[in-house]
């Protein structure tokens, strides 16, 4: 199992889960963030003093899966989320030992989807 | 009617100042009553100087964060333009007194203020016995802005700062004070037709509605309004802000009309309060129960609209109408809010607070509210509608005219980017509620 | 007392319209000071209007973002309901002149208004030389929704809003305006006990205070409110606009008591607008001192109780209490708040936001401090002390009744899932803050 | 001028009526223009009364989320503080009618109110037939809690709350009335200089200005204000709560200026309006314009400023500039913020909102305004900088007295955790938005 | 170490806080988040245009426990957010390699608690 | 390749993205959060009743990094961190094992940068 992590920009998150929906992928939670990355921020000018905004609204994605979906998952949130300007996001693919359903106790890949 | 008497009267002093006729000495009790009335005036435009905030605040609210400061900006700019706009030309341009160019139609008064300062009384009193020139300019020049208000709601949230203050410049200026003139400046409408607009359905709600609408048309939807056909809701932001506006309007909108009595006759200023509550409370509760209805919900920001649209339509008959049948129209102007909405979101018009349910449709069914249910008879169905209709035949070309030119040479609306960024960091460096957390994804 | 007269005259002026006598022709000074009276007034109830504003913001900044929209829609519709259902039979039952049904204790003159609108100045004179008829049904019908206002946020976060508008409904139109005719319509209360309300202590904040009572009682506690018999903070979400709701309350209760004047008397008007304020100041005052003591730090919410309860507390003596003396009744009053929000903690009656001890003990002292500090030594405290009693002895059961039909038909409470995910969404579709991430674990 | 008039018949009055010898007794008609005057100076205070909130939103919108409640806090209390101690004092020390101790320089009149309630018209019309007694108290107690206001804003995010607490009840008892005796209580600047200030550009926005003047520099700078020498942008966390609190101000305004007249002569009246609304509009449009060609961005919490500047210029002058003067002095008064506001960045003076650029450049601005464009010719430009030098030279030193003093005794500022961590859960226990996630890093 | 991450109603936070404790377990991170799963989200009506929301407001724990502690944390959250309704949430167990105490510098399993 | 979190106090912020700056590290992710550590709350205290707040504002810090620029970066925020009281915060180390770059469509370390 793995949980796919993306950060990704707010405007393309209707498009992502398009695109996860279409790969059967029903499952997430997303959160707030803000990102520093390459893509540059923008000056912002309060009362005359400018100040450099480089921490960027952005979007992230955690979604656990099996490891059979990793790369429609992957594809999925790259389908949905790619512009090709910089400040597109990054996709982190992190090991996952286990998984629990609350609701039932449910273990392992099973209890995933 | 009233307003073409008091603009008649102040020709008519406006020529005895110049010819320096010796003012008459009035009694000192007609000197009271001349106080009490020119207070009344004063009062009402202060109230209506706070529907600003009112406009101000409704229209930020039910738009999305990220727009906040730019729509607050247009509308804090809006009454200063009004006001210093109507003080040069607009003022002249509605009240021409007997410097009619084309009879009734057109006429000009001159730039610039007529009378000068004096501390006297008397001299003061011989204006028209009821309130002074810097009252009746006062008075005036705060309504002139708020047809151009109208208009900030329906275009927000992807209308560039600059073509909204130009627009904003040439309709006061110029289309609002002439329409005015047809009617309250003693133009053809009011002489000719007797056409009844006690406070403004039409000469302020339909004339910014048409140009509303106008906007809406040349400006296009925002970006994810509309897709495949279908219409999405775009979530105001802070309902709470919303609901403040609409109580300002509300507090304002008493001076609104009862200031219109241009005096402090008892029997009308109370009178005409007591409908525009009726008004008032007669949407809310129509627009709630016709919410229910259609929508299966307590919709709040529709309900909201409705108490506007209670208000918009009582305007026109404030005077003249019977406390029930100003309930009546309110509930039915209320209850017509929700179906316009409903109709605007059909024909892909995208109006983000609902100005042109409120101020268009409003507007001309208060205007023929008069006709149906006015004690006064002389008002005749007739009448009223050919004021709406003249006054759309002139509001709507030329405010699509106008925003054409815009289009053509600085440009109406802005880039795709600054659309989905908002308006607050391209247009003005800055966000509304800085370090709060917002959600986003449109 | 001044609002008898009031009512006495209308009922007096009323006969004799409806009998045709020719109206006197009063002088012209009198016109005069007819239309600064009227004028006043009118703007009196004005300024009442804007505090729903102030009750709407208050209520629903000091409970939790996922109730905002329904309190502000209760609050929204509470003045169309007050106002509606005054003109339909409220201002009849509160002044039925001389169409007692029991005497003193219960009248009525018929359904909807009785003077029909006539545009001249002399025959409205003859009404009663101070206002209109109009003018006082503004103002009296403006008064009417504030009672069911209060109930409003002592039941927030957890009842129905059927149920809310449902008693509403029915505790103004029936129950507000008999109680009130005791005292303001003449009845018993005044002409037998000289009982003396100036501007309302009893006959509107005790009369919404006991309703509230009855209505935290009828609905318990929020959920987590009481964990193992200890009262938890359930912090209000935006303390900004309560703090903008108490100034606009404050604002307002000048009109509320100044107004209550019923005439422009420049030394009554000016005098009770310093009471007033000093009412505020001191009821601040006093809350901040006591609170520091009591808690140990300057708890702003209980300050801002503190001013509505000297305000509620002078508007009972405003007329008669000198300005020391009440600016002590504003500063007990304050302080009572604090000790007050405790024990309504300790007894377990969860109230969100202080309604009970700013308008139920409030209304209560207020009253009695007539009996105790005014210069007008005809108020008794044993007068004082029948007016709290009779009031409560049918508002509170008639409260209790009328929220237990309710509860055994359409039902009271939301449901526990309702409460927990928030009003707003179930209720109205849609939150008052969409976008904005607010933190919530309870 | 007129405030000198009205203070020498309170004097006069106050003696008659010690002497107990009978009031004239006035034509009714003159009791009609008392009443009218009366009412209107009444809704002058009710007007000035709402500024307070003004203040209030405007100050805690330009600052962050976690002094918020604290910023509430101090701006409920000072007008309370304001009004009590005037009440106490302050009025007595402002109009001490002939009991001069140093001539027209220091003057006491006894503590406590002077006149006791009279229900009667005619003694109270005896007390200068335009305004009771207590309409005076009540107008000129409004204003006494202004000044401490505008201090409020400068200090804010980093003064402690008993410091603040403390320095306003001695400055607004003392220092403010004093030298407003000097003015408007008959003292030697008008009496002797002829120094015109009608509605307090100097007495009151000057006055704050410069006690705010010297907390700043008595506090020094917010933590990560300036850092390696830069200034650095310290983001208002609620530009929509600022821009309610500009047109509150603004709506305020309309009594702080057209209520000084004193009276509700129409001429006067309307003609204060007039050029106060020319003042904001102009201001608002030079901030405009300024911040467009300093700062390359329509910047909107300067453009606000803009509005205060140009209502803080006009009030010196509002009764005797021309319209067109009056839209040149409030244009000029709001450019001339944003360079204001990067200059007191530049030699590193902390400002959080704008108040040294807003109240204290303009209150000077304003007052030389009357020297340079009256046409009133006898206000000369030695007699205005006169005025502004004197009270400078008092106003200034003493503030930084009493700054030096607390700093010495009860402590200034907060400790850096505190400020770090916000005053509001130090002071107050509790935060102003609880659940929003708010990001800070500051 | 493990880091155990738990999306969870918001509602059940206080109960899951107490029996956490109850087993010891004091040091924990919570955030703001939205999920999408098998629970329905609900419509919401703004202006009579109807929009389904399904990011429901959750709640994401993060734990770093010793290996030892994973058993007990699961047990902890699942006795405090189990409703047994849909909407219950999930807990993911990822492995982590390391864990530093800032203040201290200290490292590895004596730095987690 | 290396996921860090750090869980830091929010005024921090400034001074720790200097310090990764400093040792050329520019990429990062940050989250709202709330922490609940060795650090007591403080009590607030509304309309009377006392409230124990114990979930205390941290600031989340995301960063990938390849394995070589881990020590760096727990120096670095260490650096920006610390003040030697408790609430300091704390920093974990997951082992991640892909990363992609949205725009590029890269993957593995070369996307990390
Ligand atoms: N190494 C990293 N660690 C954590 N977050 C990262 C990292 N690199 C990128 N991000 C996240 O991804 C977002 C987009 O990154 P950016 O570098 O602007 O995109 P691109 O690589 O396509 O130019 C950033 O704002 C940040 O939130
Ligand atoms: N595969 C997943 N990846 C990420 N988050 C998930 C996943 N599955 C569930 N969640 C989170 O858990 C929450 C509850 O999931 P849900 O499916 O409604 O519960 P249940 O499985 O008990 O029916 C979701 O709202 C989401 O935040
Ligand atoms: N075991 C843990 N799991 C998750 N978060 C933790 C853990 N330990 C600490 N934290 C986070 O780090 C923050 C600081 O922890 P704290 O114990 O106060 O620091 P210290 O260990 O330096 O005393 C906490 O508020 C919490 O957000």
């Amino acid at each position: 199992m793995k949980l796919i992590i993306a950060y990704v920009k707010p405007e393309r998150l209707n498009m992502i889960k398009q695109e996860l929906y279409k790969r059967e992928i029903f499952k997430m939670s997303v959160t707030n963030s803000l990102g520093c990355g390459q893509q540059k921020g923008y000056l912002e000018a309060y009362r005359g003093a400018m100040i450099e905004v480089n921490l960027l609204k952005k979007v992230r994605l955690a979604i656990a899966v099996n490891d059979d979906f990793v790369e429609k998952t992957v594809e999925g949130i790259i389908a949905g989320a790619k512009t090709g300007h910089i400040g597109d996001g990054k996709i982190f693919v992190l090991p996952m030992e286990e998984c629990i359903r609350i609701r039932t106790g449910e273990r392992g890949p099973a209890a995933i989807g | 009617m009233k307003k073409a008497t008091a603009a008649a009267i102040i020709a008519s002093s406006l020529t005895s100042l110049a010819a320096e006729i010796p003012a008459p000495v009035p009694a000192e009790s007609d000197i009271a009553e001349f106080m009490v009335s020119n207070m009344w005036v004063l009062i009402g435009g202060i109230l209506v100087f706070i529907m600003h905030l009112g406009f101000a605040t409704v229209e930020s609210g039910l738009c999305r964060a990220k727009n906040c400061t730019n729509i607050l900006f247009k509308n804090t700019m809006t009454p200063a333009i009004g006001f210093l706009t109507y003080a040069a030309a607009g003022f002249s341009l509605m009240y021409p007194g007997n410097s009619w160019i084309a009879d009734g139609v057109f006429g000009f008064n001159g730039f610039g203020m007529g009378i000068p300062f004096t501390d006297s009384v008397s001299e003061a009193y011989s204006y028209n016995g009821k309130f002074t020139y810097w009252t009746d300019f006062f008075f005036q020049g705060m309504f002139a802005a708020t047809a151009a208000t109208i208009v900030s709601g329906a275009v927000a949230e992807r209308i560039k700062l600059s073509a909204y203050l130009i627009f904003t410049v040439v309709y006061v200026t110029l289309v609002y004070p002439v329409l005015g003139s047809w009617g309250w400046g003693g133009g053809w409408l009011s002489a000719k037709m007797n056409f009844h607009d006690f406070a403004g359905s039409t000469f302020v709600h339909s004339v910014g509605g048409w140009a509303a609408l106008a906007g809406v048309i040349m400006l296009g939807p925002r970006i994810g309004k509309f897709v495949n056909g279908k219409a999405m809701a775009i979530m105001g932001h802070n309902i709470p802000f919303a609901a403040l506006g609409v109580f300002m309007l509300w507090l304002g909108w008493f001076g609104f009309n009862a200031g219109s009595a241009l005096s402090a006759n008892p029997n009308l200023i109370s009178y005409v309060c007591c409908t525009t509550m009726f008004g008032a409370c007669a949407g809310l509760s129509g627009a709630m129960l016709c919410g229910m209805i259609l929508l299966r919900k307590s919709d709040f920001s529709m309900t909201l609209n409705g108490c506007l649209a209670g208000l918009v339509a009582i305007t026109a008959g404030a005077d003249c109408i019977s406390p029930l049948m100003a309930a009546a129209t309110g509930f039915i102007g209320g209850a017509a809010v929700v179906p316009a909405v409903l109709l605007f979101d059909r024909i892909k018009l995208d109006d983000p607070v609902g100005a042109l349910s409120v101020h268009l449709v409003n507007g001309i069914w208060g205007t023929l509210a008069v006709g149906l249910f006015s004690f006064n008879e002389s008002y005749t169905l007739i009448g009223q509608l050919t004021g709406i209709l003249s006054v759309a035949a002139v509001s709507f070309p030329s405010a699509l005219l106008i925003f054409y030119i815009i289009k053509r040479t600085a440009g109406l609306r802005v880039s795709k980017e600054e659309e989905l960024r908002g308006l607050d960091i391209d247009e003005h460096g800055a966000e509304a509620y800085h370090g709060f957390q917002i959600f986003t994804n449109q």
